[in-house]
C-alpha cells in the first residue's frame, strides 16, 4: 500500500503498516492504484484493468458488513453505541503538524457514512462497466485518461465520505471536483464545456464558502478552547487533551465547550452570530451540491452534455454528498444554526420538490427530464432533514440511497436508447416496448421504483419524509402545510413518469427503431443489479438500511435537539 | 386450531400468486399458450381458493365466536421497519370481514381467470405475432397478490402500499392494449387520478399518524376513541378547515383514497375509460375486487370517522349513485352502460357506509361483485361473440345465438335491480342489501339526538331496560343483541325463528314513518352511548335520490339486456358471427349460482359477525341503525313491501319502450327538452372536458412557465452575474471588446459566453491587470480588517505582537 | 524633536509599495512593469529591516530575508529581461499587450 | 523642458550616490557616524530619514509619472539608492552595500541594457488606456491611505535598543549555519537563472 504511504508522507513506519492494513483506506486508494496501474497499462487492457478495479473495490468494501454481521450487535444502535463518534476501522494519524495546527489523516465509519460508501462502490463499478463501450461514443478518443480520471473521481468520493478530518474531507471534495471537471468537459455532449465550466463554478463558489467556514471553524474552536483555559479535554477519546483548535468533525459536534463556544449569540464573525453563518456558508456549499432550487441550474446542463456513466455517477453519488454534508457537518456541529434556519430549509426543499418536478413536467430531453427529477427527489432529504424529526431523517438517508439506485438506472436507461438512437427528444420515440421488450420491462422497474411506487425503493423515502414532516408539526406548525403541499408531488411524479413511459415505451412501434437490438448481456448485468435493489429496499427497508443507519441518525438527531433545547 | 394456521394458509394463498408472477415473467414466454394461463389459473387463483374455502370452512364453522375475536386478537405480527419511533408491524387482520372478503376475491377471481384462458388467447396477440399472452396472466397474478395482501393487512401503510399495487397492476392491465391509442391514455387517466385521491389518502395517514401515534388499525380505532372520550390528541386541536375539525379531516382525508379507488363522484372519470382494457380486467378489476378496495378501505376506517365526516361520505356517494345511473341510462356500448352501472352501485355502497349501514354496505359489495363480474364476462362473451362490437345498437337478439350468456346476464339483471317478492326472504342479492341500505338512510334522516335527549332526561324510569352503554363491553353486548334483531329483518336465514316478534313490532312501528320513533321506545340504546354525542341528522334529499335511482336501475339495466339479446337482430352481419364457447359461458354459469345463492350464503353472517362492538361501535352506536334497530327493522320492511317491487315499473318502462326496436327511444330523444338532456348525459355532464381543460392543461401550462422560469429566470440570473462580472471587468479594463449582449434570442448560449467569458477574459495575459486585482483585493482585505477586525485595536496589537 | 520609529519606515515602505503596484498596473512597457515589481520588492525589503531593527534586535533574520530577496529580484530580473529580449525579437515589440498569441 | 527636469533628477540620484558611497567607505573604514546617527535619536537622524525618505518617495513617485522607460529606470536608480540609505540608517549596513552593489550596480545595468536592447528607440511610449490609469490610480490611492491608517493605528511593541551596524562576519556565520539550505538553494537558483537566461536571449533559433 505504498499510495497510502504516499499519502501520508511524514509519518513514522509503524503508522504505514496501519495504514496499509486499513480497511478504509485500502477502500478509498484502491481505484488510485487502479488509476496508476492503468497508465502504464497497454491500452487494450485498460478498460478490463478499470472494471476490475472498481469491481474489487466494490467486494472489498462489502466486507465492511462484517461490523454488523460480525459481532452478535445486529443493527447500527448496537454497533455505533449509544454516543455520536463510536467509529469503525478508525484510522487516526497526524498528517501535517505543527505547534498550532494539527491536521490529520483520520478516517472512520458510521452509519452516515457507511451505506453512502457501499452506494458508491457499487454505483462507481456499474458505471464503470457502463462506460465499456466508449469507443462508439461521439469523443472515443483518450481511453487512458477517461478511466483514469474516472478512478481518481471514485477515489475522491469515497474519501468525501470516510474523512472525519474537516481538512481531509475539504481535499476530497476538491479532488472530486477536478475529474469530474474534465470527464464532463472532455467527453460530454455538443456544449460539454458550458456545462463542465458552469459546474465548476457552481461547486467552486459552494466550496469557497466551505473554505471559510473551515479556516473559521479551526480558529474559533482554538478560541474557544483558549477562554477555557486552553486545556480542554476531548470529548470522545480518552486521555487526550485539546491545546488550539481542531478539524476532527466529531470533536467539534460532540465537545461541549466547543459547542457552547460555536452556539453562543455572542460570538461574532463578521459581527454576524457565528453559528447561523456558518451554517449558511456549509449549508450552500452543500445545497449547490445536492442541488436545491435555486442552485439547481448547473445540474440539467452537467447531466444532458455528461456521458452516461458520469451521469450515474453524477446523479447516484454527487448528489448525495449534500445530503451527507448535512448530516455530517451542518447539523451535528452547529444545531442552533439548525433550528435558526429550519423554516427556510423546509420552503426551500418543499420549492425544490414541487419545482423540479413541475420542470421535469415540461422536458422535451429525456434527460433533462430524469435530471429535473432528481431535483425533485432530492427535494425530499433537504426537507427530511429540515425538519429534525427521526422518521424525516430516516426518510431523507433512506431517500438518498433510494435515489442512488433508482436514478442512475434511468439514466443508464436513457444511455441505453441514446446509444441505438443518438437523440433524446422524448416526442420522437415511441412503442419501444414492443422493440425491445427486456428494456421496456427494465425501465418500467426503474421509472416506477423513481415514481415512488409502494414497494420499491422511492416510496419509502418519500412517505418516511412526508409523515416525519408531518410529526413535525408539534414543534412547528407550519409543517402541516408544508408536508400537504409536498405531499403534492406524488400527483405530478405520477404525471410526468407516466407521461413519459407512455410517449417513450407504449404506443406502435415505429420504423425508424424497428431495428434495435434488445439490451445486451451487459446492459442487462448493469441493470439487474439496480432493479433487484430497488425492489429489495421497498420490500425490506429495515433489513437493508433503516439498521444500519438509525442508530447514528438517531444519535445526531438526539445530539441536534439536545442542543437546541439548550437554546435559552 | 393451532392458532397461526388461518394466518398461515391465507398468507400462502398471497405468495402463490406472487410466486407465479415471477414464474411467468421469465419463464412465461417458453410456457406459451395456453400453458401459461393454466399456470395462472392454478398457482394464480386455484391455490388461494382452496386456501380461501379451508380457511372460510374451519373459520364459520370450527370456531366460536368467543375463539375467532381470540385468534383476531393474537394474530401474528412482523416488525417491518420503525417509522420515526412509532414500530410499523405487519400482520394478517383476522377477522370475519377479512375471510369474507377474501373468499370473495378469490372465487370470483378463480373463474374470471378461468374464463381468461380462453378468452385471451384471442385477444392477446394483435401485436405482430409478440404475445402478451403470459404477460396477462402476470399482470392478473400480481394483482391477484396485491389485492388479497390489500384485504389482509393490518395496518394502513401497508393497506396503502397494496392499494398503490393493484393500481398499478390496473394500470398496466387497462393500457394492455398499448399500442393502441386509447388504452394509453386510459392507463395514465386511471393512475394519476387515483394518485389525485392518494393524494388525500397520505394526508390522512399523516394525520393517524401524527394524531394517534399508530398504523394498526385497531389501535388506532382504540386510541381514537381514547382520544374522544378524554377530549385529547386529535380532538383537542382547534383547527378547523371548511369548518371540519381535524378529526373530521382526518376521515375525509382518508375517504379520498377511496373516492379515487371505487371512482366515486369528482374522481369518477377514470373508470368507464378502464374498460379499455381486455374484458375479463373490466370485470375482475373494475367491477368486482379493486374498485371494491375502496369500499373496504372506509369499511375498515369507519371507526375512524367522525358523524361530519361520514356525512360527507354519504354526500358523495348520494351524488355518484344518482348522477352515474342517469348516465347509464343514455350508454349505447355495453361495457360502459355496464361500468356506470357499477359506479352508481359504488356510489350506493359508499351512501350506505356514510348512513352508517356498515353490514348492509358490505353486503351489498360481495353480492355486487358476484352479479357484475358475471355481466361483464357476459358482455365479453358477447363482444367476443360479435368479434369486437360492443355497441349494443348493432345487437339485438342475441338470445338465439347465446342463449346461456342471456339466461346467465338475465339473472345479474334481476340481481342488481333487487329482485324479489315482497314479505318472502325469496330474492336476489340486491333485494337485501339495497333495501336495507335505503331503510337505514331512511331511519338516520330524523334527528335521534333530541330523542335521546328525551330519553336522557327521563332517563330514571328506564333505569331497568337501560343499561349504561358508555362502557364498551355493556356497549357490546346490547350491540350484538342489537344486530340479532336486525338481521332477522332482511335475513333470511333467522327469519323464521324469530319473525314473529320482530315483525310485529315492525308493524306497529311502520304505520308512518313519524311513527318510528316511539317505536324505538323499547330500544334501550341512545345517542349518549356512542362515542360521538351528537350525530347530525341526514338531509332528507339524500334519501329520495337513493330511492329515485332505485327506480331507474332496473330501467337501464333491463334496457341494456334487451338492447343486447332481445328483440329482431340489427346487424345481420353481427348476429350471423355470434357464438358461444364452453370454456367462457363455464364460468358465467358458477358466478350466476353464485349470484342466486351469494346473499343467502355464509356471508351476511360473517359480516355482520365481523362488525361486533370492537369493530364498529364506537361509531356505530351513534351514527349507524344499529342503534335505532326496531326502527330500522320497520323502515326496511315497509320499503321491502312498500318499495320492493319498484324494480317491476323500471323493467315495464324499459320494455316498453325498447320491445319495438330502438324506434321509440330515438323519437323520445329528440323531442325538445329530453334532447338537451340526453346531450348533457351522453357527455357526462362534460366532466372529462372540463377536467382535461383544468387539470391536465391548467398542470402543462404551469408546468411550462415553470420551465420558462428556471431557463429565463434563475438560469439567467446567473448569466446576468456572469454578466455583471463581465461588466466590472470591462470597467477595470479587462475586456478590450465584449461580445454585444443578446439575451432574449439565445438567453442559453449567452449564459454561456458569459460564464465563459467571466472565467476566461481574467486569463488574457495582462500582468498588470492581475497586479491591479490583486492589489485591489488587498485592499479589500484590509478595509475589511479595519471595519470589522478592529486592527490596531490594542487588544489585536497585543495578540500581533510576539 | 519627534522621534523616528518603524510606522516612519513602513509609511515609505506603503509609498513605495503603492507606486510600484501603479506602475505595474499602468505601464505597458515589459521593463516598465519590471521595474514596478523592482519597487514593490524594495518596500518589502525595506519593512523587512525595519521590522528587523524594530522589533528583534540583534537577529539577523529580517536582514537576511532581505538579502534573499534581492539576490531573487536580480535573478528574476535577469530572467524576465531575458524573455523580453526574446519577445522583442520575435514581436519586434516589448509593448506587452501586443504578446497575446497564448490568449484563449 | 521634459530634458532640463531629467539633467535636475539626474543629479539629485547622482548626490544620493555619492552620498552612500562615502557612508560605505566609512563602514568599511571601520567606523560609521552614520549608523551612530541613526541610533542616537539627534536631530541629524530625523533630518536625515526625511530627506531620504523624500528621496524616496519622488523617485518612486517619478516612476510612477515618467512616461518612457529610461526616465523611468534612471528615477528608479534614485529610489534604490534611497532605499540603500534607509538600510544605513537601520543599522543595516551590509544590506545597504549589497543594495546599492546588487542592484544599482547589477540589476538596474541589466534593466537599462534590456531597454537599449528591445527598444527601437529609449524614448517610444505605449500609452495605457485612460481607464487604466484612473482604476490604478483608486486601487493604489486607497491602498496606500488603507495602509497608513493601519500602520498608524497600530502600536507596535518596539524596542529602541541601540545596536552596533551588523558585520559581515554576523551575516557570514548565519548565513553558512541557520541558513545554509536557502543560501544553497538560492545559489542553484542563480546558476538555474543564469543558464535559463542565456539559453532565453540566444541569437540562433
Amino acid at each position: 500500500m505504498w499510495l497510502a504511504l504516499v499519502v501520508t508522507g511524514g509519518i513514522d513506519p509503524l503508522n504505514r503498516i496501519d495504514i496499509a492494513m486499513n480497511t478504509l483506506t485500502i477502500i478509498v486508494f484502491l481505484p488510485a492504484m487502479g488509476a496508476l496501474l492503468c497508465l502504464i497499462a497497454p491500452k487494450p487492457m485498460i478498460r478490463s484493468i478499470a472494471v476490475l478495479t472498481s469491481l474489487v473495490t466494490f467486494l472489498f468494501s462489502l466486507t465492511l458488513f462484517s461490523i454488523y454481521f460480525g459481532s452478535d450487535a445486529g443493527t447500527s444502535a448496537d454497533v455505533f453505541g449509544s454516543t455520536y463518534g463510536a467509529l469503525h476501522h478508525v484510522i487516526r494519524l497526524p498528517w501535517i503538524t505543527t505547534d498550532s495546527i494539527n491536521i490529520e489523516f483520520f478516517l472512520g465509519i458510521d452509519g452516515l457514512g457507511f451505506p453512502l460508501i457501499i452506494l458508491t462502490t457499487l454505483v462507481s463499478f456499474l458505471s464503470c462497466w457502463a462506460s465499456w463501450n466508449m469507443e462508439k461514443w461521439k469523443i472515443g478518443k483518450g481511453i487512458r485518461a477517461y478511466f483514469i480520471l474516472f478512478l481518481l473521481l471514485e477515489t475522491g468520493m469515497l474519501g468525501v465520505f470516510v474523512s472525519l478530518d474537516f481538512f481531509l474531507f475539504y481535499i476530497f471534495w476538491e479532488l472530486m471536483l477536478l475529474p469530474m471537471y474534465f470527464l464532463i468537459g472532455v467527453w460530454g455532449g455538443e456544449r460539454r464545456e458550458y456545462a463542465a465550466i458552469k459546474f465548476f463554478l457552481f461547486t467552486l463558489a459552494g466550496s469557497v464558502l466551505m473554505l471559510i467556514a473551515l479556516v473559521a471553524m479551526f480558529f474559533y474552536s482554538g478560541d474557544a478552547i483558549a477562554q477555557a483555559g486552553g486545556e480542554v479535554a476531548s470529548a470522545y477519546q480518552e486521555n487526550v487533551t485539546l491545546t488550539h483548535g481542531t478539524f476532527d468533525l466529531i470533536e467539534l459536534a460532540t465537545n461541549e465547550t466547543i459547542q457552547a463556544y460555536f452556539s453562543s449569540p455572542v460570538t461574532r464573525f463578521l459581527s454576524i452570530k457565528f453559528a447561523p453563518l456558518m451554517f449558511a456558508f456549509l449549508f450552500i456549499g452543500f445545497a449547490i451540491k445536492l442541488p436545491i432550487v435555486p442552485f439547481h441550474t448547473w445540474l440539467p446542463d452537467a447531466h444532458v452534455q455528461a456521458p452516461t456513466p458520469i451521469s450515474m455517477i453524477l446523479a447516484g453519488v454527487l448528489l448525495k454528498m449534500g445530503g451527507y454534508g448535512f448530516l455530517r457537518l451542518c447539523y451535528p456541529i452547529f444545531p442552533t444554526g439548525a433550528e435558526f434556519w429550519a423554516f427556510t430549509l423546509a420552503v426551500i426543499g418543499v420549492v425544490s420538490i414541487i419545482y423540479g418536478a413541475l420542470c421535469a413536467m415540461a422536458q422535451s430531453d429525456f434527460k433533462k427530464l430524469v435530471a429535473y427529477s432528481s431535483i425533485s427527489h432530492m427535494g425530499f432529504v433537504l426537507l427530511g432533514i429540515a425538519v429534525m424529526t427521526k422518521a424525516g431523517f430516516q426518510g431523507a438517508m433512506f431517500q438518498m440511497i433510494a435515489h442512488g439506485i433508482s436514478s442512475p438506472m434511468c439514466f443508464f436507461l436513457v444511455g441505453v436508447i441514446y446509444d441505438r438512437a443518438h437523440h433524446r427528444e422524448i416526442n420522437r420515440f415511441g412503442g419501444l416496448w414492443m422493440t425491445m421488450p427486456k428494456y421496456g420491462t427494465m425501465a418500467t422497474i426503474g421509472f416506477f421504483a423513481s415514481l415512488g411506487l409502494p414497494g420499491m425503493c422511492g416510496f419509502i423515502g418519500e412517505i418516511w419524509v412526508l409523515l416525519g414532516t408531518f410529526d413535525a408539526g408539534s414543534k412547528y406548525p407550519w409543517a402541516y402545510t408544508l408536508a400537504i403541499i409536498a405531499a403534492f408531488s406524488v400527483i405530478l411524479t405520477a404525471g410526468y413518469i407516466l407521461w413519459l413511459i407512455r410517449r417513450v415505451y407504449l404506443g406502435k412501434e415505429k420504423e425508424e427503431y424497428a431495428g434495435f437490438s434488445d439490451v445486451s448481456g451487459r446492459e442487462i448485468m448493469i441493470l439487474a443489479p439496480m432493479a433487484l435493489l430497488a425492489l429489495v429496499l421497498g420490500i425490506f427497508p429495515m433489513q437493508t438500511v433503516f439498521d444500519f443507519t438509525n442508530g447514528t441518525l438517531d444519535l445526531v438527531l438526539a445530539h441536534v435537539t439536545n442542543a437546541i433545547s439548550m437554546i435559552p | 386450531m393451532n392458532s397461526h394456521t388461518y394466518e398461515i394458509l391465507l398468507a400462502l394463498g398471497v405468495l402463490s400468486p406472487f410466486i407465479s408472477f415471477w414464474l411467468l415473467v421469465f419463464v412465461g414466454p417458453k410456457l406459451g399458450k395456453p400453458l401459461a394461463g393454466w399456470v395462472g389459473v392454478i398457482l394464480g387463483m386455484g391455490v388461494p381458493l382452496a386456501m380461501a374455502s379451508y380457511v372460510l370452512l374451519g373459520w364459520w364453522f370450527g370456531e366460536d365466536a368467543a375463539s375467532r375475536a381470540m385468534l383476531g386478537e393474537q394474530a401474528f405480527r412482523y416488525h417491518w421497519a420503525n417509522l420515526g419511533t412509532v414500530p410499523i408491524l405487519v400482520g394478517i387482520k383476522l377477522d370475519s370481514l377479512t375471510i369474507a372478503m377474501y373468499f370473495m376475491v378469490t372465487f370470483i377471481a378463480f373463474w374470471i381467470f378461468f374464463f381468461s384462458v380462453g378468452y385471451m388467447s384471442g385477444h392477446s396477440d394483435e401485436v405482430d405475432g409478440k404475445s402478451k399472452y403470459h404477460r396477462f396472466f402476470a399482470y392478473l397474478s400480481l394483482f391477484a397478490f396485491s389485492m388479497l395482501g390489500l384485504v389482509l393487512s393490518s395496518n394502513l401503510l401497508f393497506l396503502f402500499i397494496f392499494w398503490e399495487l393493484v393500481g398499478l397492476c390496473s394500470y398496466l392491465l387497462i393500457g394492455f392494449y398499448f399500442h393502441e391509442r386509447v388504452p394509453q391514455y386510459a392507463q395514465m387517466k386511471a393512475f394519476i387520478t387515483n394518485r389525485v385521491g392518494d393524494f388525500g389518502f397520505i394526508i390522512g395517514l399523516m394525520l393517524v399518524y401524527f394524531q394517534l401515534g399508530t398504523l394498526d388499525l385497531d389501535d388506532a380505532a382504540r386510541i381514537f376513541a381514547e382520544q374522544y372520550a378524554a377530549g385529547t390528541g386529535i380532538f383537542a386541536s382547534t383547527f378547523t378547515m371548511f369548518g371540519w375539525s381535524l378529526a373530521t379531516i382526518m376521515g375525509v382525508g382518508l375517504f379520498c383514497g377511496a373516492m379515487g379507488k371505487s371512482a366515486q363522484f369528482p374522481l369518477h372519470v377514470w373508470l368507464p375509460d378502464a374498460m379499455a382494457g381486455p374484458t375479463p380486467v373490466s370485470a375482475l378489476i373494475h367491477a368486482a375486487t379493486m374498485v371494491a378496495a375502496g369500499v373496504y378501505l372506509v369499511a375498515r376506517v369507519f371507526r375512524l370517522m367522525t358523524p361530519e365526516a361520514l356525512m360527507f361520505v354519504a354526500a358523495i356517494g348520494c351524488i355518484t349513485l344518482t348522477l352515474m345511473a342517469l348516465i347509464a341510462m343514455v350508454q349505447t356500448d355495453i361495457k360502459k352502460c355496464l361500468a356506470y352501472s357499477t359506479l352508481s352501485q359504488l356510489g350506493y355502497m359508499i351512501f350506505g357506509l356514510g348512513c352508517g349501514a356498515w353490514i348492509a354496505a358490505l353486503f351489498h359489495l360481495i353480492t355486487h361483485a358476484f352479479f357484475k363480474a358475471m355481466m361483464f364476462l357476459g358482455s365479453g362473451q358477447v363482444i367476443e361473440g360479435c368479434h369486437h362490437e360492443q355497441d349494443m345498437r348493432k345487437m339485438g337478439g342475441l338470445i338465439k345465438k347465446m342463449p346461456v350468456t342471456a339466461i346467465t346476464f338475465l339473472v345479474g339483471v334481476l340481481a342488481i335491480s333487487g329482485f324479489g317478492i315482497p314479505g318472502t326472504n325469496i330474492g336476489l342479492g340486491g333485494f337485501f342489501s339495497k333495501d336495507e341500505i335505503l331503510a337505514v338512510a331512511w331511519v338516520r334522516t330524523f334527528d335521534w339526538n333530541d330523542y335521546s335527549r328525551h330519553e336522557a332526561e327521563h332517563g330514571e324510569h328506564h333505569a331497568a331496560s337501560v343499561p349504561a352503554i358508555d362502557s364498551d363491553d355493556d356497549a357490546s353486548d346490547n350491540l350484538n343483541g342489537n344486530h340479532k334483531q336486525m338481521l332477522l329483518a332482511s335475513d333470511p336465514q333467522h327469519g323464521d325463528s324469530h319473525a314473529a316478534p320482530q315483525h310485529g313490532e315492525a308493524h306497529t312501528a311502520s304505520e308512518s314513518p313519524r311513527g318510528l320513533k316511539p317505536s324505538a321506545h323499547g330500544d334501550n340504546a341512545h345517542g349518549r352511548a356512542g362515542i360521538f354525542s351528537h350525530v347530525p341528522p341526514m338531509p332528507k334529499w339524500m334519501f329520495y335520490l337513493a330511492l329515485f335511482t332505485a327506480y331507474i336501475t332496473p330501467f337501464y339495466m333491463m334496457r341494456c339486456w334487451w338492447m343486447t339479446f332481445m328483440g329482431k337482430p340489427r346487424d345481420q352481419h353481427v348476429h350471423d358471427h355470434a357464438h358461444e364457447s364452453f370454456m367462457m359461458y363455464f364460468p358465467l354459469i358458477i358466478l350466476a349460482v353464485g349470484t342466486c345463492f351469494a346473499s343467502y350464503f355464509l356471508f351476511r353472517d360473517l359480516i355482520s359477525d365481523a362488525s361486533t362492538a370492537a369493530t364498529i361501535a364506537p361509531m356505530v352506536l351513534a351514527t349507524d341503525g344499529h342503534l335505532h334497530t326496531a326502527a330500522i327493522a320497520a323502515a326496511h320492511h315497509w320499503l321491502i313491501t312498500g318499495v320492493g317491487g319498484s324494480f317491476v315499473v323500471g323493467f315495464v318502462i324499459a320494455i316498453l319502450i325498447y320491445g319495438r326496436g330502438l324506434g321509440i327511444a330515438s323519437a323520445i330523444k329528440n323531442t325538445v327538452g329530453i334532447q338537451q338532456i340526453h346531450t348533457i348525459l351522453d357527455h357526462k355532464y362534460y366532466i372529462d372536458e372540463l377536467y382535461h381543460l383544468v387539470w391536465v392543461k391548467g398542470c402543462l401550462c404551469i408546468a411550462h412557465i415553470a420551465r420558462f422560469f428556471d431557463t429565463w429566470v434563475v438560469d439567467m440570473t446567473y448569466n446576468t452575474l456572469a454578466k455583471l462580472t463581465e461588466r466590472l471587468a470591462a470597467f477595470m479594463g479587462l475586456i478590450i471588446d465584449t461580445h454585444g449582449v443578446d439575451g432574449i434570442y439565445n438567453g442559453i448560449a449567452e449564459t454561456a459566453i458569459g460564464m465563459g467569458e467571466a472565467v476566461r477574459r481574467p486569463q488574457t495575459g495582462r500582468i498588470r491587470n492581475y497586479v491591479l486585482f490583486a492589489a485591489g483585493g488587498a485592499t479589500v482585505v484590509i478595509v475589511l480588517m479595519l471595519l470589522y477586525w478592529g486592527v490596531g485595536s490594542p487588544e489585536q496589537v497585543a495578540m500581533l505582537t510576539p | 524633536m519627534e522621534h523616528i520609529g518603524l510606522t516612519h519606515y513602513l509609511i515609505v515602505s506603503a509609498v513605495l509599495f503603492c507606486c510600484g503596484i501603479f506602475t505595474t498596473a499602468t505601464k505597458r512597457n515589459a521593463i516598465g512593469i519590471l521595474i514596478g515589481v523592482e519597487l514593490m520588492l524594495n518596500s518589502t525589503g525595506i519593512n523587512l529591516v525595519a521590522f528587523d531593527r524594530y522589533m528583534g534586535p540583534g537577529r539577523l533574520d529580517g536582514q537576511i530575508v532581505a538579502l534573499f530577496m534581492i539576490v531573487l529580484a536580480a535573478a528574476e530580473t535577469a530572467l524576465a529581461v531575458g524573455i523580453c529580449i526574446n519577445v522583442y525579437k520575435n514581436l519586434s515589440t516589448v509593448d506587452v499587450d501586443s504578446a497575446s498569441q497564448l490568449r484563449g | 523642458m521634459f530634458r532640463s527636469r531629467f539633467h535636475i533628477i539626474a543629479l539629485a540620484s547622482l548626490g544620493v550616490v555619492a552620498f552612500s558611497a562615502q557612508a560605505l567607505a566609512g563602514e568599511v573604514a571601520g567606523y560609521s557616524d552614520v549608523t551612530h546617527a541613526a541610533a542616537s535619536g539627534s536631530w541629524l537622524e530625523v533630518g536625515l530619514f526625511y530627506i531620504v525618505a523624500a528621496a524616496a518617495c519622488i523617485s518612486a513617485l517619478g516612476v510612477c509619472y515618467s512616461k518612457n522607460i529610461v526616465r523611468m529606470s534612471v528615477w528608479l536608480f534614485g529610489a534604490l539608492g534611497s532605499v540603500s540609505l534607509l538600510y544605513f540608517m537601520l543599522a543595516a549596513n551590509f544590506l545597504a552595500a549589497i543594495q546599492l552593489i546588487v542592484y544599482a550596480g547589477g540589476t538596474l545595468i541589466l534593466l537599462v541594457f534590456g531597454v537599449m536592447l528591445t527598444s527601437k528607440s529609449p524614448w517610444a511610449r505605449f500609452e495605457p488606456r485612460k481607464i487604466e490609469i484612473l482604476g490604478a490610480t483608486v486601487v493604489s490611492g486607497t491602498l496606500f491611505v488603507c495602509l497608513s491608517l493601519l500602520l498608524t493605528r497600530a502600536d507596535w511593541a518596539t524596542t529602541d535598543a541601540v545596536v552596533a551596524g551588523t558585520s559581515m562576519s554576523d551575516f557570514g556565520h548565519s548565513l553558512l549555519t541557520t541558513y545554509l539550505v536557502p543560501f544553497e538553494l538560492a545559489g542553484v537558483l542563480l546558476m538555474i537563472v543564469m543558464v535559463g537566461a542565456a539559453h532565453l536571449a540566444r541569437q540562433d533559433k
